[in-house]
């Protein structure tokens, strides 16, 4: 599926955040999305979901959502979002538990996902109980056991060390093969964005604005290669010299 | 290429918004019930007059300055009573809620207690408080007390233990955890109790007011009872019930000024 | 401690005429609004006497030493229509048509023990029927006891005239007599703490001393019957009635239709209170150990009626 | 260079052990306080008649069978009541807690209508419901129904937003957030009102009681009020405090199970 | 100060969390602390700060706190504790309040730390209105504004972008020339380590003990200059392999 922003702004009462964003995201891509703290990220994703009304312009879909698709637009949410009074498997049933499947699938179904994130033995420990990594990947198993059509990942593994994480992007990576799941990818880890994404939008400081929009021009199975370092490189110091202006702009507001 | 659609919004609702108009509709919906009820004869106008009566009775009430009378002698009792059942129920609450010693003695207690109907127990409120102001305080304090000690520890049961040892690790004293700490996780369950024994406050009045009162609204409405005034009594009725309502919009205010955050 | 009802009426007058003041008494009335807490009041000694109907739990309290009866107040006696016994009218067409009438049917009464409860045991020994076939329904208030008839849930009730009289009015009501007409007897009385009796006898001396003139004064006002023997206006009769209204908040014409009969020297009928006594004991409302004996000290009025040997 | 010492232990504190000796040690120093109370002369054994008394009156209505008909018929009543009162006053409260509008019409209705005594409307309920049992549940049902309505909606207040967003961005349908996040969110405080409203069942017990029972631990209670048979009084009173602990187990024992996850 | 950690071990429960752990923390010294999620790094933060009683062993002490410390054993959390009913001023006050301090001095300092942390607009804002980064920046502001001997920090960066982050790391930095604090610092990225850290220790999956420590022998100034480079890039691979190992028997015993 595909996603079209058209003309976005959103305020939260007296506070601009959103300023006229366009975008559009292909079918099949991965965007990520980077940006200064508090400039409106989360805010836009939860407008390209349907969770926020924005108070200017729309998000438009094309295209119909995959067959085994249960839920087209699906968030991992930035502050994990679990129910404390269900255990982790129940946490990621809960996504599926209004979708007529069978017993036995949903508990499969849920198994598997968590054996993805490497929690099965945590199946029935409450959130509370859980480390913050824990807590995050319990947020991304919910996210994927329903086959989402458009992903919509807030920082999805902030919490998690260097290693946990590689395994969770090749897992993704492997999933996104085999279903060309769309996905709108929040993160302030500029390698993690140059990993995964086709595309990287940067956004201003707060209220945000689409300040550039860096293809990264290199197959995604070539990234990690030594060949292909030096464009990754490259590509790293343009996005950070795209973030240090804006931080430099508002610094100089700040001392004004 | 199919059409671009919407993405669907699915966010929204679950939200409260103040609606006054239709708070006053309700009370109005409220006053025109009870008026059609006695106006059709399903309710025997002899138990429950018509409210132009019971308006004309309390023109009369209030014209005769009685009840004024009734009315400040009443709300001196629920104030006083409300707030010593209330501190001394906060006090005992947030005992039960932090220290398990307390939690252990206190909750059997409490739910032994309880539940002892006070008309059992005036006699012995009369022996230890007598009959003048301090039995009918008492009465009304001991009331208020058990839901609000039952609110208050429920209250920090709710509180995040993370955040007390947040406060823990900054080397807050214990009694600046309890102040600042506690103390606010627990007031949104506090004010819902509050909200409950204003209510009781103002229904205990009436058991108070048993003992020996000249004046005051439950005294007023048992007499009106026991002489069969039905006009008398839904008049006394309608008062305790606006009070009741006075009361509860101290509590939402309170809501409103200490739970912004929310 | 009293209830304000037109039966202490000669407390009021007391207090108002000067009587107290003249025996040198400071009074303060505090009021109850039901019989039970009088009783405790005076027997904790936050008041020093008290005047309510005598019931079943009066006399259990009083039986373990606590309050004695020194003085009359009210008493139920033939012309003076105080309590009603009326039938809804259903009942009245189903055959309850008199006193002799309730086996078998149910008669709503306030309280266990109560003095409506007396009341119907009074009528069932008059009449010669037997109590037991008579359902009797505690209702706790006169509200509950007229709701329940207008209902049809009771057949029967016996209620205070001043609510019985607009009920036989607006024919929503039969009634079947007037208890005082069928069957005498001692209503309430002025009654202290046992202490006080003991050890402060010049104090209760000059209060019933009062008190009878008190009673005096309002018998003389309210209780002159004529030829007939129907109650007449008497001295004072409108000013005492201000009086009356002033103290039981109620307007002066509501309250003369209900004057009971008070003996113009607080008298007691001292038999009939060793009948009651005797008859809550024989229902096991009152505990066998009471002696009626006991419960009453006899030496603040001279002339007590029907005392036994 | 200086000695090494233990960093000083900050933590701790703030969590809830059960402790059942204390438990029971509290209600045994209650009854020694009572025994001392009546035998100090403290309290008047005619109204606060010593605990060997009331265990004497007690065993002899046990023996009788008195108090097991009593007993059944009191306790059908508070169950019966209390669930009718219970299930309306969840579902009332989650609408008002959910819909602006229902909020907004309800708060002043129940703010209205709470603090109404009981005892003034008696006359309404004998005449609705007769004077049976109907009248005697819908007694006991009014008086749960309020303080579970205000719990009810007090504890959705409570249930973060951000969950409810979680589970509609999920496209669970209304009900399914209702029941999956917004219910068990409101469970704390729901249960703490439970905690107060069995209690308020038990103590209505004798309200309900006052329109004409033959049987039931209330009609008891009032009679041996009216009777000063104080002995018996106690051991009616006794009867309700232990009904009102059973209660108050079964409360615990639903934390316990629901709300393990704490 | 310095922290001694002797024979730490820690169950939850049945589950055992750390085990063996031997440690000692210099004074003036940064370290951090690196292992997979779930190994029990939060836990032993907690430990080192008195804030969890350790099943096993001891934590001690050594030295005093420096003149204008209030604070000596601080943390900045990991999910934040934030209190939701002050505002982001309020929160950081909330450190200062208990110490006799002048009214016009707690507002200086809190002040003062909010502009560090770039919230100095968002003074009287509660918590539940910021975004996750700036909640987090709130959460470091409380630490700082009581001058700790030892602070104890749990991911306190994982929520910012790169410039933001970059940003604080500058200004921590500066405050450590001065103070000389002695701080464990708990990342899940190997940069920010390499960064900031004198050594870095590297926990085992769960049940954690310390598999390995790594002294960064590199002059903290010269550390982002091209000449450094090299060696950084060596200790990362080495760092990376030590995780990769433990993710790898993580795999290996979760396939068994
Ligand atoms: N519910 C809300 N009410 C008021 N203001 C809000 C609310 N949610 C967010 N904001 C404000 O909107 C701005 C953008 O927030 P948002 O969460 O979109 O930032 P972000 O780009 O995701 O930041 P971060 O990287 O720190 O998560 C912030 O300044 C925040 O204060
Ligand atoms: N309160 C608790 N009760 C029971 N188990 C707990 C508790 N807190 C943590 N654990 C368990 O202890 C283990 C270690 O948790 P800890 O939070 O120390 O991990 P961590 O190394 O900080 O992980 P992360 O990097 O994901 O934050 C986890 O397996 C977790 O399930
Ligand atoms: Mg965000
Ligand atoms: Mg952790």
């Amino acid at each position: 599926m595909e996603l079209l922003v058209e003309g976005v702004g959103h305020a939260f009462g007296a506070l601009p955040v959103l300023e006229g964003v366009d975008l559009e995201v292909r079918a099949g891509e991965i965007l990520s999305l980077i940006g200064p703290s508090g400039c409106g990220k989360s805010t836009l994703l939860a407008i390209m979901g349907g969770l926020l009304r924005p108070t200017r312009g729309r998000v438009a879909a094309r295209g119909t959502p995959p067959a085994g698709c249960l839920n087209p637009f699906t968030y991992v949410f930035q502050d994990f979002a679990l129910l404390p009074w269900r255990t982790v498997a129940g946490n990621v049933a809960l996504a599926l538990e209004h979708h007529p499947l069978s017993r036995a699938e949903r508990r499969e179904r849920v198994a598997a996902a968590l054996s993805t994130i490497g929690l099965a033995e945590f199946a029935r420990t409450y959130p509370g109980r859980l480390s913050g990594g824990m807590r995050q990947r319990v947020g991304i198993a919910r996210a994927l056991v329903v086959r989402p059509a458009v992903l919509l990942l807030d920082e999805p593994l902030s919490a998690l060390d260097a290693q946990t994480r590689e395994l969770l992007i090749e897992e993704f990576l492997a999933l996104w093969q085999r279903d060309r799941t769309t996905a709108v990818h929040i993160t302030h880890n500029l390698g993690e964005a140059l990993r995964l994404a086709d595309r990287i939008v940067v956004l201003s400081r707060r209220p945000g604005r689409i300040k550039a929009t860096v293809a990264v021009d290199v197959p995604r199975e070539g990234r990690t290669r030594p060949e292909a370092a030096g464009r990754i490189a490259a590509l790293h110091a343009v996005l950070w010299d795209l973030l240090r202006e804006e931080a430099r702009a508002a610094a100089r507001e700040l001392a004004a | 290429m199919s059409e671009a659609r919407s993405v669907p919004f699915r966010g929204g609702g679950f939200v409260l918004r103040p609606r006054r108009g239709l708070s006053l509709a309700a009370l109005a919906a409220l006053l025109a019930a009870w008026q059609a009820a006695t106006g059709s004869g399903w309710a025997n106008p002899l138990f429950l007059p018509a409210p132009t009566t019971v308006a004309a009775t309390l023109w009369e009430l209030a014209a005769s300055g009685a009840l004024t009378e009734h009315l400040l002698a009443s709300a001196r009792r629920v104030a006083l009573g409300w707030t010593l059942g209330t501190a001394a129920g906060l006090a005992v609450g947030l005992a039960m809620g932090i220290f398990s010693a307390a939690r252990a003695a206190g909750l059997p207690l409490v739910s032994a207690i309880f539940p002892i109907p006070k008309i059992a127990v005036l006699p012995l409120f009369i022996l230890w408080f007598g009959i003048g102001e301090p039995s009918k305080v008492a009465t009304i304090a001991a009331g208020v007390f058990f839901p609000t000690v039952i609110a208050a520890f429920s209250g920090v049961d709710a509180v995040p233990r993370t955040l007390v040892r947040m406060g823990q690790s900054f080397g807050m004293p214990a009694w600046a955890i309890v102040a600042k700490i506690v103390v606010p996780g627990a007031l949104p369950t506090v004010l819902a109790g509050f909200r409950i024994s204003v209510a009781i406050a103002i229904i205990l009045v009436v058991a108070a007011e048993m003992i020996g009162a000249d004046a005051g609204l439950g005294a007023f409405v048992l007499t009106a009872g026991n002489l069969m005034r039905t006009d008398q009594l839904l008049a006394g009725v309608v008062v305790l019930s606006a009070l009741g309502l006075a009361a509860a919009g101290l509590v939402s205010a309170a809501e409103r000024l200490l739970l912004r955050w929310r | 401690a009293a209830l304000r009802l037109s039966s202490s009426g000669p407390l009021f007058i007391a207090e108002e005429a000067g009587f107290f003041r003249g025996e040198g008494l400071e009074v303060t009335f505090r009021f109850f609004t039901a019989a039970q807490p009088v009783a405790v009041a005076v027997t904790t000694g936050d008041a020093d006497f008290g005047v309510t109907g005598l019931t079943a739990g009066f006399y259990n309290l009083a039986g373990k030493g606590a309050l004695k009866i020194i003085a009359a107040q009210s008493a139920d006696v033939p012309g003076f229509h105080l309590s009603a016994c009326l039938a809804t009218p259903r009942a009245w067409d189903g055959g309850l048509r008199g006193l002799a009438d309730f086996p078998g049917r149910s008669v709503g009464i306030t309280q266990t023990g109560s003095t409506f409860h007396y009341m119907i045991g009074l009528l069932a020994r008059k009449q010669g029927f037997d109590l037991a076939r008579v359902r009797l329904v505690p209702l706790q208030s006169i509200p509950n006891m007229v709701s329940a008839f207008r209902g049809g849930q009771v057949d029967a009730l016996i209620l205070p005239s001043s609510v019985a009289l607009p009920m036989l009015a607006r024919e929503e009501a039969k009634l079947l007599g007037w208890v005082g007409d069928a069957t005498p007897w001692q209503l309430g009385a002025l009654f202290t703490s046992g202490r006080t009796a003991a050890e402060r006898r010049p104090l209760v001396a000059r209060f019933v001393r009062a008190y009878r003139r008190g009673a005096a004064a309002y018998h003389a006002a309210f209780n002159a019957v004529d030829a007939a023997g129907r109650p007449v206006p008497g001295p004072g009769h409108d000013a005492f009635l201000a009086i009356l209204a002033k103290y039981t908040q109620q307007p002066a014409e509501q309250i003369r239709t209900g004057l009971p009969w008070v003996d113009p020297d607080g008298r007691l009928d001292v038999g009939d209170i060793h009948d009651q006594v005797a008859w809550w004991q024989a229902q096991k409302l009152v505990d066998p150990g009471v002696d009626a004996g006991l419960i009453l000290d006899l030496g603040f009025v001279e002339g007590h009626r029907n005392v036994p040997r």
